[in-house]
């Protein structure tokens, strides 16, 4: 199915309108805006509906947007019998990130949310066993956010080491 | 004038120096058979390594001395000198007293094996048994080393190990005892006068124990599989199986203990084959010559000597030759196989063996026809390996060394040698010979 | 010794610390096992012991710089991960890749796909106990190498693609010496499969132990060579076709109930390991057809020296040898990449470990590492 | 019969696998081992062996340095640092700085690439050891020298052979740690003018 028959089931299941949205010069990949309280539903339906049937979580990332003061969550879907693909974006307010977790309707998403818990400080309610993946436990900040300051040292341990006398930076 | 007390008595001396000088001879004798076995055990760690790296294309070690074969010294040397580590919360007396054990377990077995007619430590009348019995001792010092070491990797290798020796001390003794049974007695070499294993059997190998019926050829299967097991080698090396339990047992062991482990390993290989030498292929017999002809002329003995390492160097390569092809057994497809078919085949070959001796009396027509019905299909298997080994030579091209860059190396791949170089790949084309 | 028993209600569990340093986890990986006796209860995965933030690296870097960072995301995949790279790149700037630089890239990447592979393969019958295959399919690892070195001047972090193409072109002496290679791989393939595939020992070892059925597979994100092991018959390569795919034919061996071992199911250890042989030897098949076929001309397009592609992002996925790499861009116009999310297979593989560890034995946990193929590296990036 | 079967079958199955893999590793008894045994059982330095793209340690040929520090500028990682003085009097540009932090470098290859007069270039050298992090950054030039002029296409100066310039500045592993001396510019007038550096981000 094309990308834009795919939104309108999406939005027939989820009976809200629905955005359709592509990158500047009409390259690259189109995505769907899904308002967040709707995220899970929205992704359960993905999965179970007949037409749809994305069974594949090909990938959740996140991405931090400092200028619109939010943190999109990115989900690429992906279903082997029909063989047709699909992006599926939300948004999270940068002060207080918490989002709905879709652990339960995949279970490969449960690290995928673990890992941007981790870097980006998202928290996601009824998520089995929210924890920093990558860091360590005590680690302070969330790096892959754009105002991230790299700490000095960790624990004592220097984290960047001087370049040798004589060398370029 | 057979034993080394029967001329010391022949000399005649006071009580009291008599039994001084037997005194000294067994020490002497003991510490000339317990430096031959280190020196052995040494030699066969050059030999694995050698054997090891021939089969996997490369070199293994031929820098120190002739051909490498010093490099046990500078091994043994390099762990002498190492800090020996003894872990702060190990059970310091265990520790320490385990490899030693393990050690005496192995070495003091050397005592009853024939390296020749005369050339026996002590040809005591119960020779298997002691060997069979004295073996297990290992099985202690490897639980205490696995326990003393504080380590949980080491804990369940020294558990592993125990389960593994134990449970394989009952095939290794049904496969040793048809050969006895064969035999009629206990003693390793003997001699005319009172016949042992060695000597009831012929140079030739229709007269060796081996190929005197079928049971007894699955009988020396048996032993030899079930000896392989004792000794911790592959397929059965779960104790100290690197991939998942670290080193084992030995994990915390270093300098002159990890010696003592890895020295025993090596003499127990050597101690295997020395055996089923013995026991099966005739330890020191010299072909076509009967015994007292054999114990007239030292010459011959030396030639038994000769023969007798001979054979004993093949099983140990057939040992390490087995380490570098076999994947490892799971602990409990190791038991499994230990008592649902070693046993059994351990038990019929014993059986079989007792009904044959009793039908086929010494040289009549049924026992020639057993022994060609054996040693013809082991000859046959002999020759299909043989054409089965030219075959995989061809298949691959007889060398491997194609120097792909002409970096005018002899050891890489040399595309224009390549006999195929210059056309290029036929897109549906199969390889060489498929 | 005390701290060891910890008890945990009806009957006391050994708490085991398998890694980082281990010898079976590749890589720096760490596993808590709560076993009982020998049998796991739980093998919990701790990773990122090799986090090196390359995702974070990339906004650090200018488009093209970023290439040399893409070796390193997977350093058994170097070909594949800058292909992802590259192509989410070429999707943004809608680019059109000449057909040579097509053909190169598959050909590389089927060169990069057999070197994995045989790492992989040696692995696994490693970690079971046969070092010989390892040193074998290493020493035909060496020879990829150098044919990989001689044509892009890096035997492991090759750096050999652009975005918009490749960076260097062959002459018939290199297809000469991949044409000799190929000769020579595809019967030491048949010797590996007599020396260990079929052995008794291994099959027994891996036939019918951590079986990953199809729905799992799906559900935990499994892909390339552990998915089709579940029986899912899924390959980019021939179902999304990307590079010169699309001319190739090449079968994609998926397993099936009883292959080569009646006792083998399914989704098994064993059919994982037997998948990756027969793809080693599909590798073989279209590099043929790509020398073969390959067509003359430009091995750039054009591509501007300073990049700022166009606000938007895009995401390229790759049939890597562990499965599919994906590489999602996100572009803000500006000289820099704004993000750079690497989906890696690693990763998804390594989550369903917890899951089937149940009621394996520890060397079984050791044989299901090895077959599903992680690489901390990758699993970290 | 099926138990027969289960308990027979694996026994045959193992003995005939088993022994035609003892027969492949036998049959490797009888082939030559590819071991290359360096570094000193080998017939020419493999320096020699690498294949003529192979990316070594860097190296610049200064003739043909034009000081345009594009290199420095597509470095990912920045690891190479160009100063370039220019004589206050004449207006002649010196080079007096080029150093590469090999201990930095990731051998990419994107720095050759971006040179237009091809005066970096990778050498087929890879024996680096040494004791001092220190000796790792490879100081290009000892005295100043006058930029080069982009050379005409056809009379390029004749190009050392590869790996001669960087494979005296690596010396051997032992040799102790001499930091780099001042480079001053050649001074026909009395006074040195105040330095401004170009190119080389910092």
């Amino acid at each position: 199915m094309e990308a834009s028959e795919i939104k309108k089931r999406l939005e027939e299941l989820l009976s809200s309108e629905l955005v359709w949205k592509i990158g500047e010069k009409q390259t690259g990949d189109g995505w769907v805006e899904i308002p967040l309280e709707k995220w899970t539903e929205a992704c359960r339906l993905a999965r179970d509906d007949e037409k749809l049937l994305f069974e594949f979580l090909r990938a959740l990332s996140g991405v931090d947007r400092p200028g619109e003061n939010n943190i999109e969550l990115v989900a690429h879907l992906f279903s082997y019998r029909h063989r047709h693909a699909v992006v599926l974006k939300t948004k999270v307010s940068r002060e207080n990130p918490v989002a709905a977790s879709v652990c339960s309707v995949w279970p490969a998403a449960e690290w995928y949310e673990r890992e941007i818990f981790d870097l980006l400080g998202v928290n996601f309610r009824e998520h089995p066993d929210l924890r920093r993946i990558l860091l360590p436990e005590d680690w302070p900040g969330h790096p892959l956010r754009k105002d991230y300051q790299q700490p000095a040292s960790y624990r004592g341990i220097p984290t960047s080491r001087p370049a040798p006398e004589g060398s370029a930076s | 004038m057979r034993t080394v007390f029967e001329y010391l008595k022949a000399l005649q001396l006071e009580p009291f120096w008599q039994q001084l000088l037997a005194a000294a001879a067994v020490v002497v004798i003991a510490a000339l058979v317990f430096v031959v076995a280190l020196t052995i055990a040494g030699l066969l760690v050059v030999v694995e390594r050698r054997v090891a790296g021939r089969v996997q294309s490369r070199i293994g070690p031929n820098r120190v001395g002739p051909l490498g074969l010093l490099q046990w010294l500078a091994d043994g040397l390099k762990l002498i000198m190492k800090e020996d580590v003894i872990p702060a919360a190990a059970d310091q007396p265990l520790f320490r007293l385990a490899p030693y054990l393990v050690m005496v377990g192995v070495f003091s077995a050397f005592a009853s094996v024939p390296f020749g007619m005369y050339l026996i430590a002590a040809d005591v009348n119960v020779g298997v048994l002691f060997i069979l019995a004295i073996t297990s001792l290992g099985t202690v010092g490897i639980l205490m080393s696995g326990w003393a070491s504080n380590n949980k990797w080491s804990l369940l290798g020294g558990i592993r190990s125990a389960a593994q020796i134990v449970s394989y001390e009952v095939p290794a003794l049904l496969g040793a005892l048809s050969p006895v049974l064969l035999a009629g007695t206990l003693q390793m070499s003997g001699t005319e006068s009172e016949p042992g294993i060695v000597a009831l059997q012929g140079g030739w190998p229709w007269q060796w124990f081996v190929f005197r019926n079928p049971c007894a050829l699955g009988a020396f299967f048996v032993y030899f599989i079930a000896a392989v097991a004792e000794g911790n080698r592959t397929p059965f090396d779960l104790p100290e199986a690197e991939s998942e339990l670290v080193a084992g047992f030995n994990t915390e062991y270093s300098g002159m203990r990890f010696a003592g482990f890895f020295l025993a390993e090596f003499a127990n290989v050597y101690l295997v084959s020395a055996v089923a030498t013995t026991l099966f292929f005739g330890g020191w017999q010299v072909p076509g010559l009967s015994l007292a002809e054999q114990a007239g002329d030292p010459r011959w003995i030396i030639l038994g000597l000769v023969i007798f390492v001979a054979k004993a160097s093949i099983f140990c390569f057939v040992i390490v030759w087995l380490r570098w092809t076999l994947p490892r057994l799971r602990v409990d497809q190791l038991m499994g196989l230990c008592y649902r078919y070693l046993l059994p085949l351990g038990l019929l070959c014993l059986l079989g063996n007792a009904a044959l001796v009793l039908v086929a009396s010494e040289g009549s027509t049924v026992d020639w026809v057993l022994r060609l019905l054996t040693l013809v299909p082991a000859a046959a298997v002999l020759v299909l390996f043989f054409w089965r080994v030219s075959y995989h030579i061809r298949r691959v091209g007889d060398r491997v060394d194609l120097d792909l860059l002409a970096r005018g190396v002899k050891g890489r791949f040399h595309p224009e040698r390549h006999r195929h170089y210059g056309k290029l790949a036929s897109p549906t084309g199969k390889g060489v010979t498929q | 010794m005390s701290e060891i028993l910890q008890s945990s209600g009806e009957r006391q569990e050994l708490v085991l610390n398998m890694g980082p340093h281990h010898p079976s986890t590749h890589g720096v990986l760490r596993f808590v096992v709560h076993t009982d006796g020998e049998i796991m209860r739980r093998a919990v995965p701790d990773i990122g012991y090799l986090h090196r933030g390359l995702e974070k690296l990339a906004e650090g870097c200018s488009w093209a710089g970023y290439m040399p960072f893409t070796d390193r995301v997977n350093y058994l995949e170097a070909m594949f991960t800058n292909l992802a790279y590259a192509r989410a790149v070429e999707k943004l700037l809608a680019l059109e890749i000449p057909p040579r630089a097509q053909y190169l890239r598959v050909m590389a990447c089927e060169l990069n796909r057999i070197a994995s592979h045989c790492i992989t393969l040696g692995c696994i019958a490693m970690d079971l106990g046969a070092f010989t295959p390892f040193v074998y399919l290493l020493r035909e690892r060496e020879t990829i190498n150098d044919l990989i070195e001689e044509l892009c001047g890096n035997r492991i972090t090759h750096n050999y693609m652009r975005i918009g193409g490749v960076a260097f072109d062959v002459d018939e002496s290199w297809l000469k010496k991949v044409s000799a290679f190929l000769y020579h791989f595809e019967p030491v393939i048949a010797e590996f499969e007599s020396l260990i595939v079929a052995n008794e020992i291994l099959a027994k070892r891996m036939a019918g132990v951590g079986v990953i059925c199809a729905a799992d597979a799906v559900a935990w994100g499994l892909v390339g060579p552990n998915l089709r092991a579940s029986g899912v018959d899924f390959d980019l390569r021939r179902d999304q076709p990307y590079a010169a795919y699309d001319g190739l034919q090449f079968s994609v061996p998926v397993g099936r109930d009883g292959w080569v071992h009646p006792d083998s199911v399914v989704g098994d250890c064993y059919q994982r390991f037997l998948v990756r042989v027969e793809e080693m030897r599909q590798a073989c098949k279209i590099l043929r057809q790509c020398i073969a076929a390959l067509p003359s001309g430009e091995i750039m397009a054009k591509v501007p020296k300073a990049l700022r592609p166009p606000r938007g992002e895009a995401y390229a996925a790759v049939e890597g040898a562990r499965g599919e790499i994906g590489c999602y861009v996100v572009s803000d116009g500006g000289p820099q990449p704004y993000r750079v999310k690497w989906r890696s297979s690693s990763f998804s593989s390594m989550s369903i470990i917890e899951h089937i560890s149940r009621g394996l034995m520890i060397a079984d946990l050791v044989a299901v590492i090895a077959t599903l193929d992680v690489i901390a590296p990758e699993t970290d990036r | 019969m099926k138990a027969l079967d289960r308990y027979l079958l694996p026994v045959a199955r193992s003995l005939v696998t088993i022994f035609d893999g003892l027969a492949v590793t036998f049959s490797y008894l009888f082939r030559r081992p590819i071991t290359i045994q360096y570094p000193d059982r080998i017939e020419k330095p493999v320096a020699d062996m690498l294949p003529e793209r192979s990316r070594g340690i860097l190296e610049v040929d200064l003739q043909i340095c034009t000081g345009c520090s594009m290199c420095a500028k597509t470095c990912p990682i920045d690891c190479i640092k160009i100063e370039v003085q220019s004589e206050p009097t004449t207006k002649q540009r010196y080079l007096t700085r080029f150093d590469i932090d090999i201990g930095k470098c990731m051998f990419c290859g994107l720095c050759v690439e971006a040179c237009p007069t091809g005066a970096i270039r990778h050498s087929h050298e890879f024996e680096g050891t040494t004791c001092d992090v220190r000796r790792l950054v490879l100081h290009f030039v000892e005295s100043a020298r006058p930029v080069a002029k982009p050379p005409k296409k056809g009379e390029e100066p004749a190009s050392p052979p590869l790996g001669s310039i960087v494979r005296p500045l690596l010396g051997t592993a032992f040799d102790p740690y001499r930091p780099p001396k001042p480079v001053e510019l050649p001074r026909p007038a009395a006074q040195a003018a105040p330095s401004e550096t170009e190119g080389g981000n910092i």
